[in-house]
């Protein structure tokens, strides 16, 4: 019988690299979304910390590593990503597989504050955006989940159909920044 | 413009969706009569100073926000979640 | 004329430019006003009404006089201020509003016809005849009017924007602003310091003054290094900032690469949003000329502007330059040309008691009355208390009525200024801006000494406001002369004495104005045009407001002034709009069969954000129709497959989910069965229908709604808005799956075939009946199935992970092709629909309620649900109302039209006739006929009866029959099979 | 005096000495017939329709700040005809006509110039929508003609046809759309008022209105009490406080709406543009400046102004829609405040329960081009005590008992849907 192939959101457009900032598309992986129920929120903190190692994250905040993150995604609800979900977090959450929702970008390099600060109305300055940070806010006009996961890395989560949006705004704004050096 | 969002902090109008006066979230009973539907749905104090209105913060973490704000100088006084107000008063 | 060992331009550095095709040279730092002026360029435009010979009247952004059109082709870039645009090897600028030449502008006839073009003259003629307005008149005036002109070409240049966030925004780098940046930073407060001109400095740069015993241009360029190497603080030069907006937003422009010969990818303007805790505005103050007879020939200028020229840019605009002042500052400019080697002509003072010159005439107590010179300036008159009248041979006035504060940031919020006698000007009403703090200049302070002392304060109170800790500084000494003047706005006497340089507006215009009962100060702005040029009045306003003042009668405080709105520079649309164009303006959204629909020929057409495809063409096709109707076919007769991921999906979950639709939808849902699908109706509180979809319950507290592509974003909201605000009491939570599903509709006879060729479970009609739903899987990946159909046919919707969306759709569509089936498109789809009376938004436009669209008995009696109460108003449920209804043409018509409207056979085809209109048509393969839907007045009751379709526009009239919306298998019986 | 060509040039000979007041600024007398509050297009023209149509003489109007002062003097002047909905159809028709002959009637040039508006469609289905509009527009004896791509590209051809988000299908050109000069409208009824009898008091406030038994009996101001048989409150985005003066709510909100204009220009854009996708319009103004608008900034406010989103908005669907404008530059800004009703559609009509008090309001983001007919239905309201033939679908009333709701944008009879 034939099977099935999977694409992933970004295929044919990534990695791109413009002065410093490479940017590159993460690997799929398992994101499910967790929204509590009513009263739930330490159970589903505890089942986290028991299945995945990481806590409910509170608003702005990630938790977890690489690998296995729960980055907070708008009120009463988390983005878990990297581990397939533990059943039992169905009893106290609305669990909902995303893993095919979101296209997932990394952006990296010394002036990639400077190429998110050309889309994003946040300011993502790691004087006041440090790792474990995460926004949802809006780039150029994508609703999206931004996470600093390093001195000069970001993670970045849009819609998966505006993907070819999404790296065409960015990489614009890389030529941008690399064309002018610095600033 | 900047509105404070309760979860999310201080950030730029762009983000929010508005809708109105909170009065919204006084619902009446369905068999109020015409005259408080009428009210409910279409008339408004539509004040020129301190104003309570509801905003969406729908590219951040769509939290519905009660605001407190001047028309007149667009002074945001305070905010809250929609439905802490509501839980509140019902 | 260059000035030897004078300036801050690189002489080592010379730059070839062109002015209307002459090749001219300068230096690197030289801006095309200082380079114009070095080579006794005079005469730079044409004013606006009179077209007369226009010169370079200041030094910055505010220029009044020398606007010209830099570049050609999709780069040419009108009304550049020549005071600003900085040359670079190979500018080629050109100036405007002349036709054939500067020299001979036919249009300078409008001069001598001055007396008839008076304020508002337009307003009394070119009324008669009427036609000739739009034909005569108006073409006429079109042409006369306007400044540059845009080449009608697309934006060939990169624009961008940005965003940045400090604890403070200095506004201006002159002495209080380099002072407060100083303090600020060295407290450790986060500063961005925003400088229009491309160095830091100010006036520091333009005047030859001493801070802390060294110049003050040293101390400049000191504070400036100094600043430049702390983290803590941005520098921006050539950045303009040019609104004030709500909780400290600050608009600003920065211009990247204006002053490059290559830009080399770099944006050409930088649009900045920048947001503040606190801010400080250090902008300055701009010096005002005076109205006399005359007063706008090329040579005469601002005293300042003659001061920085001389000290930045190494350049003297005259051979014999002669001062008009008011005040003491303006005499500073007679010493430091002096000094300078300069010639001299003289200093004219009003006051009789100005100082003694120093080594020049100064001629106390008098007055300039007229400017002689064809196109640039031969001799001034002056004249004295007594009457008597001299002249002086000068082709340079360098003249000042005293100093305007830059007030224009602080009034971006509505404040208004207010006047302040001792300076005769309008300064800063404290707290205008929230956070925003004026110092120096632009706050009435003109002397060195106090602007530092201002710069200063204000950073301190800004840091504490921040809760920061401050390091006491020391303000060093400067400069601290008293400011000295007598007011004077026009000189008096006989002929035109100019305002508005460029709008030419002059005294006598203000004064008619007001001799018309133009009276209010807004209404003699908009009355006259003064203030309305490019230079929004800078230059003017006050002293024409001083003029009405006096012609009303009034003091100048009662009069009050117009308000200063941003931006405070001209902002270009493109760096404001920019990323937008093209495909920029709103994000792209493409379905994962995107790729294989174009490979398959298909035109994708937009459906909101989303592409989706028309039709797909077969070899041999000659139109869309043929297309379209052998697709309507496969669904009818074979298989058809759609891709419908473009609708939203919303997982709703929790143990109130049931309750939660019931309250949303006009129908039950809590009783809905697990593993069933069940189409739902749902309205806007004031009972209009908003959107509708089919809900499946996937589990006892899982439920899956789908919306109609266009309300998906609107619909989720609307689901937050009413569990947030009108029923947080529900355990329930939402949230989108749109984006994680690719769902195909596979429809027609043959669709269970076609999907058991893939399923891993086969399906019949008895584990999946109509309106089943569930989990399967597909070719060995987990899915889900619905049993929905929106053509009528037997049909479902099978959804994948969108991962396998493209894999999925090639197999689906190959394999509907081997049964005599294949993809359709949109075309296809909309007949299909139409053919079974299904409703889109063509429909459920926004006006129509559930009664319209004969859906009223949807609204279950038996709860609340959202726009129950409002839908049952008298107007809502008037059977005089338009409903739904069929439409299908009687005996051979050339086609049927949406947008077209029904009228009785008897009637006219005007409004007053009209019992309906069509909202969709499409041409049925199955009836051989165009059908429609429509709306009519009580069209469930007029079934059958015989009306006439008119559409004006394309020239159609049919007639028709009306019958029931339902065209194709009215008793529903395929979906079943 | 008589306004004319020839009165310009004998008076420029003269040196223009001879050239009088166009209004009179009168004081308040104590009592007058009808009092119009508020002196903006709208109040005006019912003031001076009440005396030219009605014989109407012993009247004012009351203003709180100066003649023209609101919407009228700060809009994107567009004049058009070109609604589809029963109720607005008959009233924007006969609005039109008025303006064909308004120079000659007011003996003022307000410049009303029919240089044909089109507004751009970009999907088969909003090809229908416009279909239906247009014809609406011939039903009603106006005219429209649907262009196709090409047509459009025959008048505009440096709009984006290739790369713009949304492709050009086509427009619905409405060739007698066009513009005018805001202004003059104001002060050409002002002064056509005035030389009828009636009192403009500009800076005279209106702090509260006089009832007594349920009738009217005047205004207090800031200027002292006048009274007055019937008071016509047309106050725009201020309807809300001054009906709170009779103890009333309305179904308005107040919201900004921002408009732009550049530098002057060459002639470079001859029509009126409406882009509705991008909620963006422009035209270009006599004196060269591209006049341009967007949407609401979308919050109630009386500030007049507006915020940066709104602004990069509408610039950004300039620059899809005609990226030649990219280096015209925004010279000012600015906010009017709209009185913007549920279905997005005015009201002229009786104040319920209160005689002799009317209200005109609700012209939401439209009222400019509503000037002559808004006046002249109001007029013939305040007059007659009967509806206007042409404004009998303004109720008040409708959104509470659903009757004649007339709702053009589809977006619903409830606030801030448009």
């Amino acid at each position: 019988m034939a099977e099935l192939l999977a694409k992933s959101p970004c295929d044919g457009l990534l990695p791109v690299t413009h002065g410093s900032v490479t940017l590159s598309e993460m690997d799929m992986t398992h994101l499910t979304s967790v929204a509590p129920y009513k009263g739930r929120d330490a159970d589903v903190s505890d089942t986290l910390k028991q299945a995945h190692g990481m806590a409910f994250p509170a608003p702005n905040r990630a938790t977890g590593k690489e690998g296995a993150r729960a980055v907070w995604f708008g009120r009463g609800q988390a983005m878990l990503i990297g581990p397939f979900p533990d059943a039992a977090l169905s009893a106290d959450a609305a669990v909902s597989d995303q893993s095919d929702a979101w296209a997932l970008v990394r952006l990296e390099g010394a002036d990639c504050e400077n190429v998110l600060a050309r889309l994003v109305p946040v300011d993502l300055r790691q004087s006041v955006f440090k790792r474990g940070h995460t926004v949802r806010t809006q780039l150029q006009h994508m609703t999206v989940s931004i996470t600093r996961t390093g001195d000069n890395a970001f993670l970045i989560m849009t819609f998966r159909s505006m993907a070819k949006t999404l790296v065409h705004d960015l990489e614009t704004a890389m030529q941008g920044v690399a064309a002018r050096g610095t600033g | 413009m900047r509105i404070t969002c309760p979860l999310c902090g201080e950030r730029d109008r762009r983000e929010f969706y508005y809708v109105g006066d909170a009065v919204a979230l006084n619902r009446p009973d369905p068999d109020a009569g015409d005259v408080v539907w009428d009210d409910y749905v279409h008339n408004r104090d539509n004040p020129a100073g301190v104003t309570r209105d509801l905003w969406y913060h729908e590219s951040g973490c769509a939290s519905w926000i009660v605001v407190t704000r001047n028309t007149i100088t667009h002074e945001v006084l305070e905010t809250a979640l929609a439905s802490d107000v509501k839980e509140a008063t019902s | 004329m260059r000035v030897a060992g004078k300036g801050l331009v690189d002489c080592s550095k010379p730059l070839r430019f062109l002015f209307d095709g002459t090749s001219y040279q300068g230096f690197e730092g030289d801006t095309l006003a200082s380079a114009l002026l070095a080579n006794d360029v005079k005469m730079v435009a044409r004013s606006f009404k009179y077209h007369r010979p226009r010169g370079i009247v200041g030094a910055g952004s505010e220029e009044a006089g020398a606007l010209v059109t830099v570049g050609s082709g999709a780069h040419q870039d009108p009304n550049v201020r020549a005071t600003v645009q900085e040359i670079y090897e190979g500018l080629s600028a050109q100036s405007q509003n002349r036709w054939p030449s500067l020299g001979f502008d036919i249009l300078s006839v409008n001069d001598l016809a001055a007396p008839f073009l008076g304020a508002g003259f337009y307003y009394k003629t070119f009324m008669w005849p009427k036609a000739f307005w739009e034909k005569l008149y108006e073409p006429v005036i079109r042409r006369s009017a306007g400044i540059g002109a845009l080449s009608g070409l697309s934006n060939a240049d990169r624009y961008e924007k940005a965003f940045a966030f400090c604890d403070l925004l200095v506004i201006g780098s002159g002495p209080s602003g380099l002072m407060a940046a100083l303090t600020a930073a060295r407290a450790g407060a986060d500063v961005i310091l925003c400088e229009e001109d491309s160095v830091f400095g100010g006036r520091l740069n333009g005047e030859s003054l001493e801070i802390a015993e060294t110049s003050g241009q040293d101390w400049g360029t000191a504070a400036i290094a100094e600043l430049s190497s702390m983290d803590n603080v941005r520098l921006m030069s050539r950045t303009s900032v040019t609104g004030a907006y709500d909780q400290g937003t600050y608009g600003a422009l920065e211009r990247v690469s204006h002053h490059m010969t290559q830009a080399q990818g770099k944006p050409l303007e930088t649009f900045w949003r920048i947001v503040a805790k606190r801010a400080i505005l250090a902008a300055g103050a701009i010096e005002r000329p005076v109205a006399f007879r005359n007063n706008d020939r090329p040579g005469i200028m601002t005293a300042a502007a003659v001061r920085t020229y001389l000290h930045r840019y190494g350049v003297a605009p005259g051979k014999a330059v002669t001062v008009f002042a008011n005040n003491d500052d303006a005499h500073r400019t007679a010493k430091d040309l002096v000094a300078a080697g300069v010639h001299v002509a003289g200093v004219i003072d009003t006051r009789t008691d100005a100082p003694d010159g120093q080594g020049y005439p100064v001629y106390k107590g008098a007055e300039v009355c007229d400017s002689a010179g064809r196109r640039a300036l031969e001799s001034v008159s002056f004249r004295y208390a007594d009457g008597r009248v001299d002249k002086l041979q000068t082709d340079c006035l360098a003249m000042s009525g005293g100093w305007n504060p830059t007030v224009h940031l602080t009034c971006h919020m509505n404040g208004r200024p207010k006047w302040d006698g001792s300076i005769q000007s309008f300064v800063p009403t404290e707290g205008m801006v929230a956070g925003l703090e004026a110092v120096g200049a632009c706050n009435g302070a003109f002397s060195t000494h106090a602007a530092l002392l201002q710069g200063n304060a204000a950073a301190l109170t800004a840091l504490g406001d921040l809760g920061l800790k401050t390091i006491a500084q020391d303000v060093p000494d400067a400069e601290d002369a008293p400011y000295r003047l007598k007011p004077l706005w026009a000189v008096k006497g006989k002929g035109r004495a100019w305002l508005d340089f460029q709008n030419d507006v002059t005294v006598k215009d203000v004064k008619m104005a007001a001799q018309e009962n133009f009276r209010s100060v807004e209404h003699m702005k908009r009355y006259t045009t003064q203030g309305m040029a490019p230079d929004q009045g800078k230059n003017s306003n006050v002293a024409a407001l001083a003029v009405l003042a006096d012609a009303t009668g009034r003091g100048i405080p009662e009069t009050g002034t117009t308000t200063f709105r941003p931006p405070f520079v001209p902002v270009s649309i493109a760096s404001l709009g920019a990323g937008a164009q093209g495909k920029g303006f709103a994000p792209e959204r493409f379905t994962t069969s995107h790729t294989a629909s174009v490979e398959r020929g298909a035109p994708m057409i937009e459906a909101g954000l989303w592409y989706r495809p028309s039709y797909f063409p077969a070899t041999g096709e000659k139109t869309w129709r043929e297309s379209c109707d052998r697709e309507v076919g496969y669904v009818r007769n074979a298989v058809g497959v759609c891709d419908v991921s473009t609708l939203g999906k919303i997982d709703i979950q929790g143990p109130d989910a049931g309750a939660f639709l019931d309250f949303v939808y006009t129908n039950m849902f809590s009783t809905l069965k697990v593993g069933r699908t069940r189409y739902g109706l749902m309205l806007r509180e004031d009972g209009t229908v908003m959107d509708d979809g089919t809900t499946a319950r996937l589990g006892e507290s899982h439920y899956v709604m789908t919306t109609t592509t266009a309300a998906a974003g609107p619909v989720m909201r609307h689901l937050e808005y009413v569990k947030q605000c009108l029923r947080p009491d529900l355990d329930v939570n939402l949230v989108s799956v749109t984006e994680q599903w690719a769902q195909f509709a596979v429809a027609g006879p043959k669709s269970r075939d076609l999907l058991n060729g893939l399923l891993d479970t086969k399906i019949d009609n008895e584990n999946w009946p109509f309106m089943a739903c569930g989990t399967v899987s597909a070719l060995g990946v987990e899915g889900r199935l619905f049993r929905i159909s929106f053509s009528g046919e037997h049909a479902y919707e099978v959804a994948v992970p969108a991962r396998y969306g493209d894999s999925l759709f090639r197999t689906l569509t190959s394999r509907a092709e081997a049964m005599g089936g294949g993809a359709y498109g949109m075309e296809a789809l909309n007949v299909l629909r139409i053919e079974k009376g299904f409703i889109t938004h063509s429909e459920i436009h926004g006006r129509t309620n559930a009664f319209d669209i004969g859906m009223e008995r949807m609204v279950s009696q038996k709860k609340d649900c959202i726009g129950k109460t409002m839908s049952e108003r008298p107007g809502l449920t008037d059977p005089e109302r338009e409903q739904l209804v069929g439409v299908k043409p009687i005996g051979p018509v050339k086609q049927l039209t949406a947008g077209s409207f029904l009228f009785k056979s008897e009637d006219s085809a005007v409004r007053e006739n009209a019992q309906g209109y069509m909202t969709s048509v499409g041409f049925s393969p199955e009836f051989g006929t165009f059908i429609g839907l429509g709306f009519l007045s009580n069209g469930r009751a007029r079934h059958g009866e015989q009306m006439l379709m008119v559409d004006h526009l394309r020239d159609v009239v049919a007639r028709v029959e009306i019958c029931d919306p339902v065209f194709f298998d009215p008793e529903g019986g395929r979906v079943r099979g | 005096m008589r306004f004319s060509g020839l009165k310009v040039l004998t008076e420029g000979l003269r040196g223009n000495k001879g050239w009088q007041a166009h209004w009179r600024d009168a004081q308040p007398k104590a009592e007058y017939d009808m009092i119009i509050i508020g002196g903006g297009g709208h109040g005006l023209s019912t003031a001076y329709y009440l005396a030219k149509n009605h014989g109407m003489t012993n009247i004012a109007v009351v203003e709180k700040g100066y003649l023209g002062g609101g919407n009228v003097g700060r809009n994107t002047t567009i004049v058009r005809a070109n609604y589809f909905l029963p109720g607005n159809s008959e009233f924007y028709s006969h609005s039109l006509k008025l303006w064909e002959g308004l120079e000659e009637d007011l003996n003022y040039n307000v410049m009303h110039s029919q240089r044909g508006l089109i507004n751009l469609f970009h999907s088969d289905g909003q090809r229908d929508a416009f279909a239906r509009r247009g014809n609406a527009m011939i039903n009603q004896g106006d005219d429209a003609i649907l262009l196709d791509r090409e047509g459009v590209r025959k008048k505009l051809p440096y709009l984006d046809f290739d790369n713009g988000r949304f492709p050009i299908y086509g427009g619905l050109y409405h060739p007698r759309g066009g513009t005018a000069r805001h202004d003059a409208v104001a002060w050409g009824y002002a002064r056509g008022a005035s030389d009828r009898g009636v009192d403009l008091i500009q800076n005279c406030e209106v702090t509260g209105i006089d009832i007594e038994g349920g009738v009217v009996q005047g205004v207090q101001t800031s200027r002292g009490p006048i009274r007055a048989k019937k008071v016509g409150i047309v106050v725009a985005g201020r309807s809300g406080q001054v009906a709170a003066m009779a103890g009333r709510r309305l179904p308005i909100e107040s919201h900004v709406l921002q408009a732009f204009v550049t530098e002057g220009l060459k002639p470079v854009i001859d029509h009126v543009i409406s882009f509705g996708m991008g909620h963006f319009y422009i035209s270009q103004s006599d004196k060269g400046g591209l006049v341009f608008g967007g949407d609401l900034d979308f919050y109630a406010s009386y500030a007049s102004r507006g915020n940066l989103p709104m602004k990069e908005h509408v610039m950004e669907a300039g620059m899809t829609l005609m990226p030649m404008i990219g280096k015209a530059k925004v010279l000012r800004s600015w906010g009017g405040i709209m009185d913007m009703t549920p279905d997005g559609s005015p009201i002229i009509d009786k104040m319920d329960g209160i005689d002799g008090l009317y209200i005109d309001c609700g012209w939401n983001y439209g009222g400019f081009k509503a000037v002559p007919a808004s006046g002249w239905s109001m007029a013939h309201l305040m007059a007659t005590d009967t509806p206007h033939e042409v404004a009998k679908g303004f109720r008040l009333d409708r959104f509470r008992t659903g009757v004649g709701i007339i709702d053009e944008e589809g977006t619903g009879s409830q606030h801030n849907l448009h």
